[in-house]
């Protein structure tokens, strides 16, 4: 069955979330990703959003993390404070990312291109992105792959991935045991060495070669003996995301 | 507990509760007032040149337009803002009255990045200093908690961190890295209520944001209010109450205020109009004739209502809201 | 008109609180003293109880500061964190306080008499005494006036008045301009020396005398060379108490 | 911001939140599970020797007495607690389950002294710790944030401090003195609502104490209600939701469970028992004979309702409730 890039970033998303646990969801491609989850291996999976909604069903997709669709049938309407010290405390397993740029250790730049003060490129600024890279247990980032967006150094740090590498996060006084898990690209899935913290190649999308993954990164991958290849999306993903989750078609 | 690192941001508005203390004592009052007005007395006579301004809540979500509107047009200007709205800071930025931003995050979501936020931060016209979604939130908390700063696990080993003006210290309880981040008390806030009375106790349906924080964390606090109910309807239902009376100045009627974010429960952003914005916004020029359509060429909110379609519009909108 | 000691010293509490202010109540003789003063003087008096009641209209009589009836017909039912941080803010004028001990400088015990761990008498404890007594602008303390009550030392400073004199509490870091105000007694109405700190007497009571109070007070008061006589509740008054404010008797 | 002085008090929990977070990820549950159980088996459960508990609220309101019988009944033994509850607290004291106390107020407010804390303090065989009100919410409210304390004024020059576990330090944005007050991140915490889902959404009506801020600080969370009301109905009004599912651990269903205390707008207190129990207070010896008859002789709540009075005095207490 056909399907666009939109579609396969949002079926390889979703499939990284474990049922009965909770992900920080923004709008966009996370939120489809969680809403199919639900549909599928992890109907108890609660998504959160940052400015109070929790455990909605996702019977309608929102448009913004503040937004009513956010809490629509929701289990609890609360606010930023509470859900950002739920994740502080240590309860919310997953948090969503995106960025202009991320570098080997997971670290996530959406401030700026250039200097801070006179930058060449001005992005929205962290928004909760520092927090749930900071705070939640497992994150995972969503990014076009290409030379300019994984790069050697990002230019600003807006979320902490592994810093400078191995211990870096502890030192830096972020809670143990928590950072970048997978990331989620229109050519791969990667995710972070355990020793080394560096970025490894997990498996390669449909039709993508571990070259062509080589040569849209600019560096130095771990590349593992066998590198999976990432499932097409399924005919019964493409039918739920098309008539179930999206049937307007707002994302796909 | 010695501080080990202090970002480079400049701190817009050092903490001070002890003067806090004194200034709300002197200025605030638990009298039984009606403060009715309407945009144009309440933004005289509470928001000032050089202010310190914060708003709730975030995207286009019942935002304070109404309010930011007036401003705009009172030409208040050298504001230092506190980013954690979005819409309606913009449109101040794009009127040129923003100096200085505490900013977590101006950009449209799905819709995309903010044109002029990109303009005002790349001339290098507006000083910005970085901050989290919680950590702005949470400076709103410790300001409302009275106290100089709140301890936090957010921010630490970034540049947001190093781009802002808050410290790292090392636990006297458990000896681990803390980030302090400096309260916010604010000179002024805004934020958009679905009702309440004369005196300004507010109700909010659905996610609280951070209205709770913000209310108490401003030394004036102006309510714009979709709808003013009586006071017996406030005294039967207290544990709504989320805004009490003595913390606020004016109460502003202003049915779908909002606009062209959405209220819940009550009315569905204006998609239309807010592509308008968003495709007007992408040059100076464009902008400008925008604002000076929607803005400076109208008095009030009623006329903005009518310009922008009127009943039928307000009717549209408000049939694509969803119920609980 | 005859009066009881009760009903005189919820008079003179009553007086002492201005309107258009607020005011952190307890249950018994402050929260009569509250309703006394909204139906005479001070009918926009904010009523404040620590567990989150604000601006109820005092109708129906509080048993307990958590109790449903210091939010009946309120303004706003909140919680302890809210209603104490508010004052944390400075934005509670008055606070009531009693004890079992106070000594010349406004200090309050009623956590102890004896050694701490091992007490002769052991009482409830600071509950919100130490909050309103750090917090609020303005604190009454309302007591019994004899040697054993009106000490030179307090066992135990549950709740700081002018601690050890002039200055101290700003050097503890309590928040500038706080501080005991009156005292108010079944003898006389006390105040605090603005210099000094010392407690100093403003008023006695109908047919009490200097020398009395002097007697039953353990330490040296200030006596100012005109000392006021304290008006007995008046007609008005005592029918407000008997008749709208507490007519089941159950304070009164 | 160095430490400057540190009360003698000991501190019974060290705040460890990066111990609470790997605690909290292994044993809380995002899981929909139907969590009803009765009392018995909710404390077998979740209440266990020596731990560390809190209560919510104050006073003889909203009180979770069900609960504290069958701990009792359960002989629950070297309990450390949080002494912000007040009649439920006493109660275990009175059992001599309790070995040691974070004590802010135990006593009847107009009704007098607690005859119990007097005795068990005064033989020296209880252990208490001081603090205040506020200081004790905030204590609650800091492991709510998942931080290891917050600033605050109160406490600082007293006694109160003196004999407590907190530390004064030097605030590194003002130079002020704050008082750091120790998170605490209870064992078990146990709330009565009004209402709430088989999962343990819970609403409240009226204040809410400080029952938002036990049910983020405690590892076990056993919730007891009034009733027990549909997940659609929960869905229906989210923002009513003030203790969510997945903070809590067991939802006992428990109809006049704050008995001989009030429940806001349900039921008002019991005058009589509460004063017949007092009465008993006053000596070890009837003491032991009012737990004997009322707790240790019934089985469970609806036994000890049926005891003290049954339907009669339950529709005697309801009739005495005021509504909004």
């Amino acid at each position: 069955m056909e399907y666009n890039p939109t579609e396969l970033l949002i079926c390889i998303a979703s499939r990284q979330m474990e049922d009965r646990t909770s992900a920080f969801i923004g709008t966009g491609i996370p939120m489809l990703a969680a809403a199919l989850a639900k549909k599928t291996h992890a109907p108890e999976l609660a998504v959160v959003f940052e400015f109070g909604g929790i455990g909605s069903l996702l019977e309608l997709l929102p448009l913004a993390v503040g937004g009513s669709r956010t809490f629509y049938k929701a289990l609890a309407a609360s606010s930023i404070c509470d859900v950002m010290e739920a994740a502080q405390r240590g309860l919310i397993e997953y948090g969503f990312l995106g960025g202009a740029q991320i570098d080997m250790y997971g670290n996530l730049n959406s401030t700026v291109i250039g200097d801070h003060d006179r930058p060449k490129v001005r992005f929205p600024g962290s928004g909760g992105a520092n927090d749930i890279g900071s705070l939640c247990w497992k994150t995972i980032s969503i990014m076009r792959h290409d030379r300019r967006r994984f790069v050697e150094k990002v230019d600003f740090i807006t979320t902490p991935g592994y810093l400078n590498g191995p211990g870096a996060r502890e030192k830096a006084g972020l809670p143990a045991g928590t950072g970048p898990y997978r990331v989620v690209t229109d050519l791969a899935l990667l995710g972070f060495d355990e020793t080394s913290r560096w970025m490894k190649l997990l498996a390669v999308n449909p039709g993508i070669t571990v070259e062509q993954v080589k040569e849209n990164t600019g560096f130095e991958l771990i590349i593992p003996d066998k590198v999976e290849e990432n499932a097409p999306p399924s005919s019964e993903e493409l039918r739920l995301l098309r008539e179930e989750i999206d049937p307007g078609r707002l994302y796909i | 507990m010695k501080v080990l690192e202090t970002g480079r941001g400049e701190l817009f508005l050092r903490p001070d509760p002890a003067a806090d203390r004194e200034w709300l004592r002197r200025n605030k009052s638990w009298a039984l007032k009606n403060k009715v007005m309407d945009e144009k007395e309440a933004i005289e006579k509470f928001v000032h040149d050089g202010d310190y301004l914060g708003t709730e809540l975030y995207g286009t979500v019942r935002c304070p337009m109404s309010l930011a509107r007036e401003i705009i047009r009172q030409g208040k200007k050298n504001l230092r803002v506190a980013g954690q709205g979005i819409m309606e800071i913009e449109v101040l930025i794009a009127a040129g009255l923003v100096s200085k931003l505490d900013l977590t995050y101006l950009g449209y979501e799905v819709l995309g990045l903010s044109y002029v936020l990109r303009r005002a931060a790349e001339s290098g016209q507006l000083k910005i200093v970085e901050w989290s979604n919680a950590a702005l939130a949470w400076r709103l908390k410790a300001a409302a908690l009275g106290v100089p700063f709140l301890p936090v696990k957010s921010m630490l080993g970034s540049d947001t961190f190093n781009y802002s003006a808050a410290k790292v210290v090392e636990c006297p309880f458990t000896g681990e890295k803390l980030c302090l981040l400096p309260a916010t008390m604010l000179d002024v806030g805004l934020i958009h209520v679905h009702r309440c009375d004369v005196y300004g106790n507010a109700q909010l349906d659905g996610i609280s944001g951070f209205a709770f924080e913000l209310a108490r964390a401003s030394r004036r606090l102006i309510l714009s209010t979709e709808e003013i109910i009586s006071t017996d309807e406030i005294r039967k239902y207290p544990d709504r109450t989320i805004i009490p009376y003595y913390l606020v100045d004016a109460v502003v009627e202003a049915p779908f205020g909002s606009h062209p974010g959405e209220m819940y429960y009550l009315y569905w952003r204006d998609e239309e109009h807010l592509r308008q914005y968003l495709e007007a916004s992408r040059e100076p020029q464009t902008t400008e004739e925008y604002l000076r359509k929607y803005v400076y060429g109208v008095k009030n909110n009623a006329e903005y209502l009518e310009l922008i379609g009127g009943e039928e519009k307000l009717n549209y909108i408000r049939s694509l809201a969803k119920g609980r």
